[in-house]
This record gives structure tokens, sequence and C-alpha cells, in this order.
């Protein structure tokens, strides 16, 4: 009997739970609406089964407890029966699979009057690329990446020169506009998930892959990596700012081309962005994966090795070129080393961590 | 007659002859499930230890400092490596199918027993060499269980620097080879040895669901060992099987060309299978353990049958639904949905045909009935979410959060797990000649299913908010309130008391393999041929002189005009009363 | 290799040593059937360049070949009952291999000296990776003719019947047929 | 009650049960069905039907017809059958992904050829 009063507890519960959970979908801020009416499409048909079979469960247990000397019933088929819940079972089926099927067709169906947006995803920060005024991609290549053409655009395609970068990991799109998303990474899979907006796609280097939604409210929103993507996995936050069509406008305007940047000197701050060294470092003092840059040029560090070193130009630039010859202590040796940066990049970090302290 | 004594006195030249060849190098199919399911048991400890960490991590962020986030992703895959491959598939079909399948069909022995001694021992192999992995240079590998390259092959991975990710390609190579000595003889037993009158269509439903996933392994395993191979050769030869060009630490890779979607196709198509080879055999202890405990007839048998077959077949093309959100091409998700939601039906059928049994039987409320019960309300819950994530416009937004961590822990967890503790009930008997503690297992019931169910129900909840999983601390979120980590702690809460009571069960079996009560020949009053052997526990050879000959299916439960409740498979018609 | 009785109708009429490598044959198909299938997912992109097949295996094959036919005249040896025609088929199947498994390594060797390095291409890690995985399970099955070899030496006459021997030249025929589709497939793309 | 006491669902003796007959008008709407399914074969043949459609098509008919006749005709074999397909459906199953992989490798082909032309180079 205590598991009967148990049981139904427990399945009036999980019902009952679906009223008054404090958890529920994140409020709406895209045109994917449709995707949460097939959730709650499924949970209705899936919530009626999993009553009615666990009532009966309990129905049984009441009703045909164990007496001495009796006999259960001799029934091992009726195949009229089975059929029946055959044919129930698969019409529920149907009844789920058609607005999911539906619903993926318009998913995958990419508009073709879109906003194009191409994400690019690094361990552990976000960047973006616009086509810029002549509205084509210029070409990229995997074998071109350096720390200063961070996307690896082909510097002599004509179409590359005026596409917008956006290093840093904050994004504008206009509202009530259809975006396009191309997403890639350089390094491992990360997954571009922003919970407002219920869409959802790996990015894989190597290839591309296509993600489209239309902002519908305005907003800040974060961009969660949903793929694990290794230590800084939980730390690679984004953001999409959800601006009106003329704010959208006045921000891209304000941002650089690749011909800019290409041109650009060894500016320390968009290194760290583009590098992904702020997923680690934190620069407003909070703790991180790794010790933060806010206020420690020039203290004292202890080491794991028992050591004390100060922190200054020469200890910031071995713990990038060889970050394993001096852990701090309390911290992973986990860094990996960036051995290839230019010693006028170095510095430039250096003198950027410095600005933090002051 | 003749042939069956002269047999048995040939086989009695196979009796071990000393301590070792009786308790170490046995060939004795008994001696190999129990050395099967201590080393599954003991690695499964192991894995719901790290699962306990990860627990103290989320629950309690920062309290204890040396879970970082590099060795947090370490236990989560080892985790999840442990628990699916060397705990419950070694279990299930290494465990129950070594103990089961001589017994269940009335013969001596596995075919080939010195291949099963073999296999034992290439996975304890195995296990050596996955445990060793926790102590070389940075430790286990850290990349996820389904070590996704490139992930699993850079370095800067948690775990990545040292050797982890070669051990543990390496033993879960040496797990496939002992896998294919295992599942060759058992499907080699299941066709060839069985006893007189034993037709496929009067075999226990559990041996069906051996055979049927142990098919599954042979056939899915290929997968795994050709993408192990080749990770293996990327990881230390620098090639390219599944690795692009790639930009890490400010260098462009040496590597170029490859796809890791690939490597993801080869892992599904072992992983999706894999879902089914442990939820099989689970689905078989349930279909004797319901029969037996409600005293009644399973109802349907035939469709039990063809729905396992159906499930096994589809389970095939299936495996691509974990990768909606991939970046594999897109149209292949309407095809996926379809057989993956096509693949619910003969699952449902099985699940009606359980609670059918029940109806008009004479239900025992035993120790083995309860988990029984409880795996079918944990398995709906589990199988129903499951269908939100098969379908593959709903899977986008609930895939990778949390409620993916809820339904896989419910459905391949909590239910399989569940139906092993009910299996260990049912069959402890049958091993040790002695009952379990009554008390003790109701208490480790109770504990175990409401505290599981309180851990994972929840999370699909936060899932539906969009908490991402694979997540060291969820801190740094904004859209992400601060009733999940109340929640958090909550769960841990309880995974401490859930994990704390596997120590009952612990308990209760080496406490009950001297003082238990002694069992009688049949306790349970089961028809199958397991309970019907000379001596109780059976000993070497199983049947003494005489093989048994089958009469009739197992479940004859209820059968009318007989005084019994219940006909053993090795009575003949005449000797009913 | 077993000494418990089978039931009365065994699975068509098969053995269990039958049972055992038939399974274990198709779980080995599996296994190349998964490797060519990423053989053939791969070669498709842009950076394949395929391997310039040595002519070291043309011969090769023929020994291979060869090794079979040893295996069916130690059959039909077995089936006439000629002790001496067995073993002589035996020994034959046995020394070709051995030739077919030192060209298999010979003819890496020719292409590692040629420049075709493992990791250069995913071709040639393919072309190395495929050869390599075939002459273990080819490896195998020398083992297995050894163990048999080296029981019939000893005299044991169980293992000069038909069933034994001929179970050896299934699987050796059965390498056969892999080698062939695989070599078919690596001169064809 | 004499007639209860040995009680057996024939279904599980199928050696011990008597042979079933099946009216006539059963075997008369099977050849019919065939007939039937045969002509829509033909007529996948005759509408010029190409390319994987037709395949399929000209598979799914067979299957029908196997499926009608194997369940029929032949169900006193069907202990023999279950066995065969638990062992032949799986692997038959495993040619779906050489299908599906040669699908994902040619979208790769095409999305790197669209999108990075300069791989490989």
């Amino acid at each position: 009997m205590a598991f009967v009063i148990v049981t139904a507890i427990i399945v009036i519960g999980t019902v009952l739970w679906n009223f008054v959970s404090p958890w529920w979908f994140s409020p709406l801020a895209s045109n994917w609406g449709f995707l949460d009416t097939t959730i709650l499409i499924s949970l209705v048909i899936t919530g009626i089964a999993f009553v009615l079979i666990s009532a009966f469960i309990l129905y049984c247990v009441v009703k045909f407890p164990y007496r001495e000397g009796n006999k259960s019933e001799y029934e091992p088929e009726n195949p009229a029966l089975e059929l029946k819940l055959t044919i129930i079972t698969t019409i529920g089926v149907i009844a789920l699979l058609a607005p999911g099927l539906y619903a993926w067709k318009l998913y995958v169906e990419l508009p073709v009057d879109a906003l194009e947006v191409e994400g690019v995803g690094q361990q552990w920060v976000w960047s973006y690329r616009f086509p810029g005024e002549d509205g084509v991609y210029g070409n990229t290549s995997g074998r071109l990446f350096s720390s200063k053409n961070t996307f690896g655009l082909d510097p002599d395609d004509p179409y590359g020169q005026d596409d917008i970068l956006i290093r840093g990991g904050e994004v504008h799109l206009p509202i009530n506009n259809k975006v396009v998303f191309q997403l890639r990474s350089k390094d491992v899979l990360h997954d571009f998930y922003v919970p407002q907006f219920r869409a959802k796609m790996d990015l894989v280097p190597g290839q591309q892959s296509n993600l489209w939604f239309e902002p519908t409210v305005l907003g800040t929103y974060e961009v969660a990596c949903a793929e694990y993507c290794g230590t800084g996995h939980y730390a690679m936050r984004g953001v999409v700012v959800v601006d009106t069509e003329e704010d959208f406008k006045t921000w891209l305007a304000g941002q650089p081309t690749f011909a800019e940047t290409m041109n650009e000197g060894a500016n320390g701050e968009q290194i760290v962005q583009t590098l992904g060294c702020v997923a680690c470092h934190s620069i407003d003092g909070s703790d991180g994966i790794g010790p933060t840059w806010r206020d420690t040029y020039g203290t004292n560090r202890a080491l794991a090795s028992g050591e004390t070193v100060v922190v200054d130009d020469d200890y910031i630039k071995t713990s990038i070129v060889n970050p394993m010859s001096q852990i701090a202590e309390g911290y992973a040796p986990v860094m990996p080393a960036y051995a290839t940066l230019s010693e006028e990049e170095l510095t430039a970090i250096g003198d950027y961590i410095k600005t933090l302290s002051e | 007659m003749d042939q069956n004594s002269a047999t048995y006195e040939g086989q009695k030249m196979y009796d071990p002859k000393g301590w070792w060849d009786t308790y170490v190098f046995s060939q004795d199919h008994k001696v190999i499930a129990l050395q099967y399911v201590c080393v599954a048991l003991a690695i499964g400890l192991t894995g719901m230890f790290l699962s306990l960490l990860m627990r103290m991590q989320l629950g309690f962020p920062g309290l204890f400092e040396s879970i970082d986030a590099g060795s947090y992703y370490q236990d989560v895959t080892m985790h999840g490596m442990i628990m699916v491959i060397y705990l419950l598939t070694a279990l299930f079909l290494g465990g129950f199918g070594n103990y089961l399948i001589p017994l269940m069909l009335g013969c001596r022995d596995m075919a080939f027993p010195f291949v099963n001694m073999l296999s034992f021992w290439m996975y304890f192999l195995s296990v050596i060499i996955l445990v060793a992995s926790f102590f070389v240079e940075s430790g286990p590998t850290g990349a996820g269980w389904t070590l996704y390259p490139p992930q699993s092959i850079l370095e800067g991975t948690p775990g990545g620097d040292g050797a982890g990710i070669i051990l543990m390609l390496a033993s879960l190579a040496v797990f496939i080879i002992a896998f294919t000595m295992g599942g060759l003889n058992y499907i080699t037993t299941v066709l060839q040895s069985r006893a007189k009158g034993m037709t496929l269509m009067r075999m226990p439903l559990i041996i069906w669901c051996i055979f049927l996933a142990t098919f599954l392994g042979l056939l899915a395993f290929p997968a795994l060992l050709v993408g192990a191979i080749m990770l293996i050769f990327d990881r230390v030869l620098e090639t390219s099987f599944f690795m692009p060009e790639i930009f890490k630490g400010g260098e462009v890779l040496d590597y170029g060309g490859g796809s890791p979607v690939l490597f993801q196709h080869l892992f599904w198509f072992f992983g999706h299978p894999e879902v089914y080879i442990i939820a099989l055999p689970a689905f078989g202890i349930i279909s004797e353990l319901i029969s037996v405990h409600a005293r009644k007839n399973i109802f349907g048998y035939n469709m039990m049958v063809w729905a396992l077959i159906a499930i096994a077949g589809i389970a095939f093309i299936v495996w691509a639904h974990h990768m909606y959100v991939a970046g594999m091409n897109p149209y292949l998700g309407f095809f996926f949905a379809t057989t993956t939601l096509i693949i619910a039906v003969p699952t449902a059928i099985k699940v009606y045909n359980w609670v059918l049994t029940l109806w008009n039987a004479n239900i025992k409320m035993t120790v083995p009935m309860l988990y029984c019960l409880a795996f079918l309300v944990t398995f709906l819950n589990g199988g129903l979410t499951g269908l939100f994530l098969g379908n593959v416009a709903v899977d986008v937004p609930l895939s990778d959060t949390y409620f993916v961590v809820g339904h896989f822990h419910m459905v391949m967890a909590v239910s399989p797990v569940l139906a092993l503790y009910g299996g260990l009930y049912h069959w402890y008997p049958s091993v040790t000649g002695r009952m379990l503690n009554d008390t003790l297992g109701k208490i480790h019931f109770w504990i175990t299913f409401i505290g599981t169910y309180l851990i994972y129900f929840p999370m699909h909840y936060i899932g539906f908010l969009g908490v991402p999983r694979r997540y060291y601390s969820n801190e740094q979120y904004d859209f992400i309130p601060q009733s999940v980590a109340d929640l958090n702690q909550f769960i841990t809460v309880c995974a401490l008391i859930v994990g704390a009571a596997q120590f009952i069960l612990l308990y209760n079996f080496v406490v009950s393999l001297y003082k238990g009560a002694i069992a009688p020949k049949n306790p349970w009053g089961a028809c199958t041929l397991e309970w019907q052997t000379l001596e109780s526990p059976p000993g070497h050879g199983n049947w003494g002189e005489q093989l048994p000959v089958v009469y009739r299916w197992p479940y004859e439960y209820g059968l009318p005009g007989a005084t019994s409740d219940f006909v053993p498979q090795n009575v003949p018609d005449e000797q009913i009363t | 290799m077993n000494n418990y009785p089978a039931s009365e109708k065994a699975f068509l009429g098969l053995n269990h040593a039958q049972v055992f490598v038939y399974v274990l044959m198709t779980v080995i198909s599996i296994l190349f059937l998964f490797i060519t299938n990423a053989y053939l997912f791969r070669m498709n992109f842009q950076d394949w360049s395929p391997v310039p097949i040595p002519s070291l295996l043309w011969f090769n094959t023929v020994c291979l070949a060869l090794a079979s036919v040893g295996m069916a005249w130690s059959k039909s040896g077995a089936k006439a009952a000629d002790h001496q025609k067995t073993k002589v088929g035996l020994a034959i199947a046995g020394v070709f291999v051995i030739v077919f498994v030192s060209g298999q390594t010979w003819a890496w060797q020719e292409l590692n000296a040629s420049g075709y390095f493992l990791s250069s291409n995913p071709a040639n890690t393919f072309f190395y990776l495929i050869t390599a995985l075939h002459a273990f399970h080819v490896i195998g099955g020398l083992v297995a003719w050894f163990i048999v070899t080296l029981r019939v030496f000893k005299g044991d006459a169980t293992m000069l019947q038909p069933e034994s021997v001929g179970l050896l030249g299934a699987y050796w025929h059965y390498m056969l047929l892999v080698w062939g589709v695989l070599f078919a497939m690596l001169i064809t793309t | 009650m004499e007639e209860q006491k040995h009680f057996k669902h024939p279904s599980f003796y199928p050696g011990d049960a008597p042979e079933t007959e099946h009216p006539f008008s059963l075997y008369i709407s099977v050849w019919i069905l065939l007939f039937v399914l045969s002509a829509f074969s033909y007529a996948v043949d005759l509408a010029e039907i190409q390319g994987y459609l037709r395949w399929f098509l000209v598979t799914v008919f067979a299957f029908l017809k196997a499926g009608l006749v194997v369940g029929v005709f032949m169900h006193m074999a069907w202990e023999r059958m279950a066995f065969l397909y638990a062992i032949m459906l799986p692997p038959l199953f495993l040619l779906a992904l050489i299908g599906i992989l040669a699908v994902d490798g040619a979208f790769v082909y095409y999305i790197r050829d669209l999108f990075m032309p300069l791989v490989g180079e």
C-alpha cells in the first residue's frame, strides 16, 4: 500500500509540477514561438500517456494483491487488444511527429532576404563578421589564421576588404529583421545558443553551419556555449544586443573593416579579446580559471612551486609564451602556450594589464 | 540417456582442481559471472563517487578547492564512460548474461568456457588500463564521454597533456575485444546449446533480450573500435582523419582537411545501439520479475519477442538523433526524427505488455517486485521525455541542456539500475543459497527510488529554462536565477543520500552471505530452469547427470487445472497435478 | 573443442566452432565495412590525393590466393582421408600467407621510402591503416594455422578432420575475399 | 473441465497444435493483393520514374510482397523466421550508414566548396 500512495503522490506531483514549477521557458524573444508550442503539444500527449499508464499500474496493484490460494487469470495473448494499443500509440506518435517535422522544415529553410552575420567561435570567446557594403563575404581559410588575422580572411580577396569584424563578444542585431547566422569555429566544437531565441546550432571547425531567427524584443541577451569546448566552456559568455534599426546602423558604422584591422598597430585590449584570454582572466577582479588581471600588476604572486615572484613585464611575457613554467598557486595548469605572439604584441598585452592596475 | 551420462563423465574432467581454478581462473560460467559483477560494481562505485564530486561542485560551488574546472570535466568524462560501458554493459551482459544463459537454457556451461574466461580477464585488463589513467601525469581525459575530436585530441583539454586519452582509447579497444569474445560465446550458446525441447519461442524473455543486446553489441562496437583507432592515429601520428585546420594557442596546428562530424557519426552509430545494449537486458529482467512476482503469465509473449527484434533493428538507423544540431546535413533530420519516433511504438508495446501482465494477477509485493514497478514508472517517465528529444525541432531548444541530463539519467541510469537491483535481489538466492534481508532491501529501495526521482525530475525544468549541461558553474549568467543554485544544492543533498544508501545494499549483500535465511530451492516459485537444478546453488556442470528436458514456455503461471499456481518448464504434462 | 552436448537440433546443422567463426566473420566484415565507409566519406574532400599502389601488391594478392588454394587442397585431402595431402596443403598455405604478410610490410617500406608518409595525406593514412588492419586479421588466422599445424605434427588426428581444416580454410578464403574488396577499392579510387 | 486440465495456448506449442486450416478466401485475397502489388511495381516502370525514387518504390513493393508471403503462407515456419530476422535485419540496417555517410560527406564537401574554397590549397 505504501507503494501505491507514494507512487500516486509522485505521479500527481509530476503533473502538478508543470503548473507550479518556478522554472519554465525563458521569456521568448524571437520568432520561434512555434518550438514552444511543439514542446507543449508533446507535454500534453506524453503527460496523458504517463498518467493513464501509471494509474493503470496503481489500480492493478490495489485491485489484485496476492491472496494465498488465489490464481491469476491465464491469458497469454489478446491480439485484438494489442492491435488497438498499437494503433493508438501510432496515432499519438504521428501527432507528435507532424508538428515537429513541420517546425524543422521552417528551421532549416533559410530565408533569402535576411541580414547575414557570420559567427566565429574559439576557446572561449565569440566574434562576428558582417559582409560589409558589398554584401559578399571574403574567402576564409583555416590556414590563414594568425593573431592579427583572427578571422582567417584571405588578404588578397577584394570582397573581404570591407567585411566588418566584431571582436570582443558583443554583437548588435536589428529588431524584427530576419538574421541568418553562418557559424564556424577556429578550434573545437562550440554551440551558439541564446535561450530566449530558442535557436541553437553547433560550430564545427572546418565547415559551416547555419541558423536563422528573427529577434522580436529589444534588449540584451546572453550567448551561452552549449557544446562542451574545454576548461572554459562554462565561461564562454557572449552578448547579443537587439537594437532598433537606427541604433544598429550607428553601431555597425562604428566597427572596423578587415582592411582597417590589418593596418592598426598592436592593441593590447584587442589582442586579449580576440585570443579569448578574458574567458579565464577576469578584468573586473572576480576569480576565474586563471588569476584576475585587475590590480595585479606589481603585486607579489605566490607560485605553485612555493616561490614568490613580482608580477612585472617579464613575468607576464613568460606566462604567455610558456605558462607551465610559473603556475600561480591555487590554479590548475591548464593554460595553453601562446608561443607565436610577436614581441610587439606581448608588450602591448603587458601594457594593457598595467592599465588595469591604475 | 547414455549420451547424457557419458558427457556428464566427460564434463567432470573439467571440474576445477584447485583453489586457483575454482575462484580465479575458473572456466565455470557462474564464477565468471560473479567476477564480472564484482569488478563492475567496484568500478561502478568509483563512477558514483565521481558523480558525487561533480554534484559537490554544482551544489556548493567553490567549497572544495580541489575540484577545479579541469578536474570537474575529467570527473564528468570518466563518470559517463565508467557508468555506460564498464558498469552497465559489463554487468548486464557479462554478469547476468553469463549466469543466466546456461542455467536458463538448460546446458552445462557456455559453448567455449575457456574463451569465456579470457573474456573476463580482458575486461579486467581494460578496467585496469582505465584506472591507470587516473594516475598518469595530468590525469584521465576530460574530453567528455563522447570523446569528440578535435577536443579529445588537442593538448590543453583537461587531462589532454598526458596519456589520458590514449589510455582511455586503449582501454576501450581492449574492452571491445573482451566483449567480442564474450558475445560470440553467448550467441553460440543460445544457438547451439539449448536443452531438449527448449525451442526459441520457449526461451525466457531475458535470454532473448541478452541475445539481441549481444548482437547489437557485436555489430555496433566495431564502429567505436574504428573510431578509436583513427582517434589514436590522429593523436599519436598527427594524421587528419577527424582534424580540420585548427587555430589554437595563437598558431595554426599541423592538421587539415578532416571532419569532426565523421567521428560523431561513427561514435553514435555505436552509441545509440549502446543505449539498447543497456536497456534490453533491463527489459528482460523486468519481464522475468514481473511475471514471477505477479504470479501471472507474461502478456503477449510473441509480441514481446517481435517488439524486441524491431527495437534491435531500428536501433541501428536512429543514431543521428544525437546530432540534430551538430552541423550535419540538416535535411537528414527528417529521416532520423521519423525513425526515432517509430522506435517508440515497439517500446510502448513492451510497456503495455508489462502493465497488462498485472491485470487480474496475484501480485506479491516482494522487494524485486517493488523494483519492477518503480522501473515501470521511471522508464515511462524517461521514455516519454525521449519523445521530446527524438523529435527534431523540439530537440533544438532542449538539446545540450539539463533536460537531456534529466532524460538520459532517467532512462539510462535510474531505470536500468532499478532493474539491476531487482535482478540482484531476485537471483541472489540462486547464487548464494541464502535470502537477502527484506527490511534492508525495502529501505534501500525507498531511498533509491524517491531519491533518484527527486534528483533527475527537476532537471527537466531547468532544461526548459535553458541551463546548459556540462557547466562547471552557472554564476556568470544572468538568465539563470538564484533558484537554480538552490535547486542544485537540494539535488546534491539528495545525491549524497542516495549515494550513501547504496552501501545498505553492499552491507546487505555481505552480511546475508553468512547470516541470511537459508533459501528454499525455488523461493519465488519461478518456472524457469535456473531454479530447477538438483543442488541449490547449482554446482559445476549445473545439472548433475541428467540434462533437463523442456515441455512448456517459461511463464506457466496460473495454469487452469493445475493445483499449484506455477508449472516449471521441465515438468511434463503427465506430472501436472 | 567443446565437451558439452548440444541440443538435438543444432542451428542450421552447424557445430559450435562453425557458429563461432561465422559470427566472428560477420563482426570482422562490419569492422571493415565501417573503415570502408569512413574511407569513402573522407576521400571526397578537397585535400585527398591518391597513393600510387605499389605493384608488389599484385604479387601479394596472388600469394594470398595461392594460400587459399593450399587450404582448399588440404580440405579435399581431409575429405579423402589422405593425411599426406592434407599436410602438404597446410604447409603450402602457411608459406604463402607468411610471404603475403612480409610482402605487405615490404610494400609499406617501399611507399615510405618514396616519400608517402603515413601522416602526410589522408589517402596515405587510410592505405596504411586498411592494409595493416587486414594484415592483423591475417596474422590472427596464421596463429590459428600454427596451432592446428602444431597439433597435426604432434599426431592429433582430430585436427585432420574436414571440419577443422575446412573451418580454418573458410577463414582464409574469407580473408582473401576481404582483401579482394579492399584492394579493388584502393586501386580504383 | 476435463478438457481444461491440460489447456495450452496453441501458439506456444506450435509442434503440438493441429495445423490450422486457413479459409480459402484468405488465400484468394492474398493472391489478389500480390497481383496488385506486382502491378504497382510494373506501374513504376511504366511511369518511367527514375533515380532513387524508382529503386525505393521497387524495394518497398518487393518487401511488402515478401512480407505477405512470409506472414500468411509461411506462418508455420515463423520460429525459424524470428531467428533469421533477428540475425539478418540489423546488418541490413548497417547499409543505412553507407547511405547517410555518403549524403553527409557530400554535404561537407559542398559546404567547404561554397564557403572555404581555399581548403586544401
